[in-house]
């Protein structure tokens, strides 16, 4: 064989093999969605990919079942606070831990980055009683500030810092000549020079908010005050047994936006992975 | 009154102590350049006058204003960094504006001002380009332009020059220095290249190690410097130094007293090749670097480090050859044991 | 004008101001991490000082009864109780299943696709989409798939001839089956960090190595795996945490079963808190898996320290 | 003035009856409005109990048979016996006895039964048909509806089918419905799980009942394994235990079907309820008005109104025709069976710690349901990991 | 036999066409330098030759050994990277024993030949250090060790100094003459840099666009440029070309035919300052850099771009200045509007 040819077949090879690899992944997707136009009696049946009759009234039940589109709309909003508080207090914080020198900064830096080694589980607790002094059980609060304050948000600060670290200082330093206040640095020039690091630490925090389950499990009672996670665990009958058919096709409307989103952001979405610091 | 004042300036970092004392004085219109070895301070005394970078002790005086803690905006200095700092989200005209917006002029004479500065600099066709698609040079020239606006009293250069190419750097030095022929400002300039602070300085500030080792034109530098340091660092191939030990009885020969001195210095360009009668030193050429005009050899003179000489003629030495090289009496720099200069009493008297 | 000629005795030589340049940045300074470092003092410091006295109580959730009793919660999980040891037991296995696999497949997914080919976005993105999706629908989507028989994993293997387990009946078949589909939701993101590093890797690095004759796997070995160290402690690190953390997937895919062979110490927590509503015991638990992650990650820490001198 | 009641329906059906009643409150009341909270019932007592630590608690709620005692235990729900005494008309001891058991000490009442829901056998007719089998409910008729029928049904159905021949409750009986799973054997065959502190799992009667149904899963592979997919209402099981309320789901089914009272063993019949109260919390501040809500939503009229979906406890309701009639699935004289039921039943076995007994249990059931367990040795395990909390 | 052949090499990437068809004979033990714009190719080329570039057409051949499809380890050949590409996990030792170790050499004979290498670059101190722990020129030796111990037919070096300061690139350029001449084997090495073209080359390529523009040895390049783009690319500063027509009545008052050329250029070290009445060119000063051992002129001539002038006498005239050029005519370059270089007769004959 010469060698293009001998490329070709490796090349054959190796994409086969990513397929194979890629079956696990793709799999459950496509079986989910699926699974969301079956009837519930069909999901036990013979199992198959294409439903044998399209049941698209478990998309109708799934709004009827309970408020599904509130409790969506919940887990974006709440995830888009979470977000833009999170950028926000994150890229203060971190600027100044990259850039400014202050009395005491370093250590401020370890303490903070010390939040990183606790599990929420650890802290759930007692912020349970901080949320009842509060006076904000059954809000939205709680899933707004624990994620934007906790582990989560200490990381966020962490890879700003990073990226901060790295950006040229100069362009800084002539913010500075030009008569900026620091507070002017960082919203004007610090600010629009990081979006890779501020999408990448956006991505992520949305995410975080968007899948957190713990906390709405623990601080979340009424229905209408679910976000999705909760919600999807949520499709059972009165007695606690579960509508798979359901519950599957809430999930495709949960995932599947986010999926499309994803793959049209995907390029910047790696790209700013790259570009920022989150390589460590 | 755009004097600038420098009394026994220091600054460290946490221990690092990097600026160790500096005195100087910057008349009204003059452009100083600092040159000296990389980490030797240049910028951080820079941006020290520029209120980038606190002030550890000391004083500055700009004009007749203490500036130690006035904050860098309110200095009226513009300064013109090595990477440009151009606002990659702002067109020319933006980042050109800027500092006029901050400061919160009316758009009229945001917009005059601009417009006048991109005159100067023939900038007027880029004005709404963003930085990315500019050329080097042309960034250059829009930073340039964007200390301009501001009207300041003094300028400051950190090595503006030092992302260009040879050919670019060589066309973007004469304009500087056309620049300030032209608007007359005080001006601070930075580099490490030697050649650019021979072209442009009015007086060269040689730091090293936080220190200042000599001020003066760039003329007293290269022909006079205080120092060993100073001897070698100016002028391009470096000045060959080396123990008078190694050269005494050649140079005795030749009628050059050395005084107390110990180390001879010798500048490739001042060495001619000669004959055999006329030949002060004699040494075998062991390489020769042909540049076109002429060629750079690599003389290796026995009981002494290899001197590199000028050859501008067209008969090079090949290497091998043996040569004679004579020097006139003024071109000879002697240099005590501590590398300071000896007096030079031929020359004094 | 003389006196111009002597800065340092003007008349209008100020004294110098309180509010020095350096005084100024550290204010700014203060001020600018002061939302971060507030709300990090309210809601996580404080809570975890109050872990440590909830810990040193029996406190009833709903009875709100709260009796102090020293270190009997950490004596009661430590010496007497049967089900904590199999619990840590639990959580290390599930550390150690997962880490390796998760961060061997990440370095194999990101060398397969950190360079540019016709598809390359395609599967970055498959790989990738599990992250995205939420734990919920993943957990519940594979509890189904994971079925005995009549599961589509199973239906699969019969294909091919294989017998499959009943994957979350059994204890250690259910263990692998929480790790391995933990590992594919959460691979892609190490796979993107992986790649992030890989690309940053200069080529001439693998360049020089090809160029001396070394092969794929010795460039690999011995050029590209020493340059990813730094971050494969970062993503080892994260990754140990993370393990540690899982909750929600082994609470929709196994509920801790069968026979507690899944019961992992974040869910553990979470039952004595939420479901028995110990409080006490709770925090004396979270207590004890906050030094054991704070352990690791500082073991990790020295082993880099150690590496890069 | 509102008050919050929370319950775990999301049923719009079940709304609106409970608006229904909540409207009728209104005309001795016209200032109070009645709002039901719905908390679905897989975290309700985890959320009630959040709700109630964290202050906010609600003025009424549904209860769980299962979580009542240890929230009587902890002081949380209020005496409403002294209330419903005094009340005009409320004839308290209507209800029955065995019904208001778990809910009362003494004097004091701390909730209301208002489902009193037995368990019975669904079971597939045409399966049946099929497997040549007589029909469960005319075996009860005569008697022959014993455990050994039962089992012996179960092998011929699956036998005859492409389906198994049982599944226990809802397909959850080894997670969430052990309980629901194991005790009608062992309460037909005499045992019981516990009293008075003393476990009973690994008495004989109950061991018996367990090797039976281990049996029966793993010889005669009749019942629905673990982790495999069984339903009943889908057609892959013959028959199934549920409460009538499950009904329901019959029609979808779109087979024959009918329901039969759970089989007897040698300690003769055990009929199995499952209950759901309603109590007033003590933290509310509006308890005297949430206590008037209690007595007026389990009047007779009331109960007889929330017959058609919640078995009552009122004797008075249970007997009358129109209970007998109401359920428009089920015939009357399948009714009968169920109105017996619920009179005779004994609901399942509660305290105050359910909660870790159940999950120290778990495990242990866990390793029951295999093959090869040793069934006394498992459940003395049982026993072992239970024994702390009884 | 390490001759190296290429004939008609061309390389796209995609559909741009990068190379397009370059034929070279390097001659065995030859230095030969590729210079060129940035962007011309040049490392493309030399990846090429190395094979870590594949080839799109044409033939390559080292020694009579075709290596189109060769594997890069088995051409025989080491390359220096720009970057030195230096393993940064690895001590010195081991950066210049890993191509050995790969090769699965004996413990011994790598322990030998790395000392050996060490030992001719003055690395034997070093060899325990990591590469991290050195200085620019003491990396760039070590990038050169860990080629030499594999003992290579043909060296290949990328722009090996560019990431040196200027002192240490005369020096590092110096090492590497040195040590071809010891080693006597092949070498390519590319550069942006005509001075180290020059210097180091036994014959430089010039390439553009990937295609070549003159071939010759450094003196040839110089003297007899080819066209004007080889012409301004070698020597420093670049030579002065303007158009005929504006120093036509100059040059034809002088003496010199212009014959059919369009375009003239004279390198800045070719013109003298000289009195009025032997003056050729005339023009005012506009700027006058001070280099230390001379000054750079910008003069001004009517009709014609500035022109750059080399002074090297120590009169040097101010801003603003008249002053008389004088060049002699083999230093008078024409070229065609085609930018060629015209043949010039008096120097034929
Ligand atoms: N922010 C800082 N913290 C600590 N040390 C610093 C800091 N900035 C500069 N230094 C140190 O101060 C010394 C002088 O640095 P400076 O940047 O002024 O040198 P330079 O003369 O400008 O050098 P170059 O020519 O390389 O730009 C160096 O040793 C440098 O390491
Ligand atoms: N992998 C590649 N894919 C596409 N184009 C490439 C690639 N590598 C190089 N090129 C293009 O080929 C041309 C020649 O590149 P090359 O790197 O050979 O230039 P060079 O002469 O080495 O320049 P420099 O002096 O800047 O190093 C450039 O236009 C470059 O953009
Ligand atoms: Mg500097
Ligand atoms: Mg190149």
């Amino acid at each position: 064989m010469s060698q293009p040819q001998l490329a070709t077949v490796k090349r054959i090879c190796w994409m086969l093999s990513l397929v194979v690899v890629a079956i696990p992944f793709l799999f459950p997707f496509l079986w989910m969605i699926s699974s969301g136009f079956k009837g519930p009696t069909e999901i036990f049946g013979e199992p198959s990919l294409i439903p044998r009759t399209w049941r698209w009234q478990n998309f109708v039940e799934v709004f009827e079942y309970q408020p599904f589109a509130r409790q969506y709309f919940n887990s974006i909003y709440i995830a888009c606070a979470v977000t833009v508080l999170t950028l926000l207090l994150s890229s203060l914080a971190g600027y100044a831990l990259a850039r400014m020198r202050f009395a005491g900064a370093a250590l401020l830096m370890l303490f903070l980055m010390s939040a990183l080694m606790v599990p929420e589980e650890v802290t759930i607790v007692p912020n349970f009683f901080l949320m009842k002094w509060l006076g904000v059980m059954d809000t939205h609060v709680p899933l707004i500030l624990l994620p934007v304050f906790g582990p989560h948000g200490v990381m966020a600060t962490f890879l700003m810092r990073q990226y901060f670290v790295a950006l040229p200082k100069e362009l800084e330093d002539a913010g500075k000549m030009d008569g900026l206040s620091r507070a002017g640095i960082w919203w004007k020039i610090a600010l629009p020079m990081s979006r890779p690091a501020l999408a990448a630490v956006a991505i992520i925090t949305f995410l975080f908010s968007w899948n957190l389950f713990l906390e709405p499990l623990v601080f979340i009672s009424s229905l209408e005050n679910f976000t999705l996670p909760l919600a999807l665990s949520n499709f059972t009958d009165p007695y606690g047994a579960p509508l798979w058919h359901l519950q599957l096709a809430a999930t495709s409307l949960a995932v599947v936006p986010i999926l499309i989103v994803y793959l049209i952001a995907q390029r910047q979405i790696i790209e700013s992975f790259a570009m920022s610091g989150v390589k460590g | 009154m755009t004097r600038l004042t420098v009394r026994n300036l220091t600054k460290s970092f946490g221990k690092l102590e990097v600026i160790r004392g500096i005195d100087l004085d910057v008349a009204d219109g003059e452009f100083v350049v600092f040159v000296g070895p990389s980490g030797c301070g240049k910028s951080t005394l820079l941006r020290m006058i520029s209120g980038l970078e606190t002030i550890s002790g000391g004083e500055l005086w700009i004009g007749d204003r203490k500036v130690n803690e006035v904050q860098a905006a309110k200095r009226g200095l513009a300064m013109v960094f090595q990477s440009y700092a151009l606002y990659p989200h702002l067109t020319v005209r933006q980042n050109m504006g800027f500092g006029l917006k901050v400061r919160k002029e009316s758009v009229d004479e945001i917009e005059r001002r601009v417009n006048e500065a991109a005159r100067t600099l023939q900038l007027d066709k880029l004005l709404d380009r963003y930085p990315r698609e500019l050329s080097g040079g042309q960034r250059q020239r829009v930073a340039i332009g964007r200390a301009i606006v501001g009207d300041p009293q003094v300028f400051l250069f950190d090595e503006p020059l030092s992302n260009l190419d040879a050919e670019l750097r060589v066309h973007m030095r004469a304009e500087i220095a056309a620049l300030h022929r032209r608007l007359g400002n005080t001006t601070i300039y930075v580099t490490h290249d030697q050649i650019e602070a021979m072209t442009l300085a009015d007086r060269i500030v040689v730091l090293r190690d936080g220190r200042i080792e000599q001020v003066g034109t760039p003329k007293e530098l290269y022909a006079r410097p205080d120092n060993v340091f100073v001897a070698q660092f100016i002028g391009s191939p470096k000045m060959n130094v080396c123990p008078v030990e190694a050269i005494r009885s050649p140079l005795q020969r030749a009628g050059f007293s050395t005084g107390g001195a110990t180390q001879a210095g010798l500048r490739p360009e001042h060495l001619r090749i000669v004959d055999e009668a006329e030949g002060i030193l004699c040494g075998r050429v062991s390489i020769s670097e042909y540049t076109g005009g002429g060629s750079l050899l690599h003389v290796e003179i026995e009981g002494a480090p290899v001197f590199l000489v000028e050859n501008s003629g067209d008969d090079t030495p090949q290497p091998g050859d043996i040569v004679h090289l004579a020097f006139s009496a003024s071109d000879l720099h002697l240099f005590d044991a501590e590398g300071r200069a000896c007096d030079r009493e031929p020359e004094l008297a | 004008m003389a006196s111009l000629n002597e800065p340092g005795t003007t008349v209008r030589a100020p004294r110098a101001p309180w509010l020095t340049l350096k005084r100024r940045e550290t204010i700014e300074g203060w001020l600018f991490v002061s939302p971060t470092l507030i709300g990090f003092l309210i809601f996580f410091l404080g809570p975890l000082i109050a872990v440590v006295f909830y810990s040193l109580s029996e406190w009833n959730l709903l009875s709100q009864d709260t009796i102090f009793v020293g270190l009997a919660n950490y004596e009661d999980a430590l010496t007497q109780n049967p089900d904590f040891w199999q619990v840590i037991r639990n959580s290390v296995i599930f550390a150690a299943g997962l880490v390796p696999m998760n961060m061997a497949l990440a370095l194999a997914l990101a060398m397969a696709l950190a360079r540019p080919f016709r598809g390359v976005v395609f599967f970055r993105t498959i790989f990738f989409a599990p992250v995205v999706t939420s734990a919920v629908a993943w957990a519940i989507v594979w509890k189904f798939l994971l079925q005995g028989d009549a599961g589509a994993v199973n239906q699969m293997l019969a294909t091919v001839g294989i017998d499959g387990p009943n994957w979350l009946r059994e204890p250690n078949w259910a263990m692998a089956a929480v790790i391995v589909t933990r590992v594919l939701k959460m691979v892609g993101l190490n796979m993107i960090l992986y790649i992030a590093a890989l690309q940053s890797i200069p080529r001439d690095y693998e360049e020089a190595a090809r160029l001396e004759g070394a092969s794929e796997w010795q460039i690999f070995r011995m050029v590209i795996w020493p340059l990813l160290a730094p971050t494969t402690l970062i993503i080892m690190v994260i990754t140990t945490i993370g393990s540690f953390k899982v909750f929600d997937h082994i609470y929709l895919m196994t509920g801790g079963g069968p026979e507690n062979g899944t019961l992992v110490l974040a869910f553990y927590i979470y039952q004595q808190a939420f479901e028995f509503f110990e409080i006490g015991y709770a925090s004396a638990l979270a207590m004890i898996m906050f030094v054991i992650v704070l352990a690791l990650t500082v073991v990790q820490l020295i082993l880099r320290q150690k590496g890069s001198t | 003035q509102e008050l919050r009641f929370t319950v775990w329906t999301g049923n719009d059906a079940h709304l609106a009856m409970l608006n229904g009643i909540a409207e009728g409150f209104r005309e001795s009341h016209p200032d109070v409005t009645v709002r039901f909270e719905t908390i679905p019932a897989g975290d309700y007592t985890q959320k009630l109990t959040f709700q109630i630590a964290g202050g906010n608690p609600p003025d009424l709620g549904w209860m769980f048979e299962d979580s009542i005692p240890a929230f009587i235990a902890a002081g949380v729900v209020e005496d409403i016996g002294p209330a419903l005494r005094e009340t005009e008309g409320y004839d308290l001891d209507d209800f029955s006895g065995p019904a208001m058991d778990l809910w009362s000490d003494g004097d004091a009442v701390y909730g209301i039964p208002f489902s009193t829901s037995p368990f019975m056998v669904f079971y597939n007719k045409e399966m049946f048909e099929a497997a040549g089998l007589k029909d469960p409910l005319a075996m009860a008729e005569a008697g022959e509806w014993t455990m050994e029928a039962f089992r012996d049904a179960a092998l011929k159905l699956t036998e005859a089918n492409d389906a198994w021949g049982f599944e226990f409750k809802d397909g959850e009986g080894y997670d969430s419905r052990i309980m629901h799973a194991i005790m009608p054997p062992i309460r037909a065959y005499g045992g019981h799980a516990w009293q008075d502190g003393e476990c009973g799992f690994d008495d004989p009667e109950a061991v018996e009942a367990v090797t039976m149904l281990h049996g029966m899963i793993f010889e005669d592979q009749s019942i629905v394994p673990p982790g495999e997919q069984g339903d009943f209402f889908s057609g892959s099981a013959a028959m199934t235990v549920n409460q009538i309320s499950r009904a329901s789901k019959m029609p979808e089914a779109g087979f024959e079907w009918g329901i039969a009272p759970l089989p007897t063993g040698p300690a003769g019949a055990a009929p199995i309820i499952g209950q759901a109260g309603i109590s007033v919390f003590a933290q509310g501040d509006k308890k005297e008005l949430a206590t008037e809500f209690a007595a007026f939503m389990t009047n007779a009229e009331n109960v007889a109104v929330m017959a058609q979906f919640f078995p009552p406890a009122r004797a008075s309701v249970l007997d009358s025709d129109a209970f007998i009639d109401a359920n428009e699935l089920i015939p009357a004289e399948q009714m009968a069976y169920v109105s017996d039921a619920i009179k005779q039943g004994s609901v399942l076995p509660s305290h105050e710690n359910a909660p870790k007994i159940l999950a120290a249990m778990k495990p242990r059931f866990d390793a029951l349901f295999r093959a090869d367990a040793d069934v006394p040795a498992t459940l003395a395990a049982v026993c072992a990991a239970i024994q702390d909390e009884l």
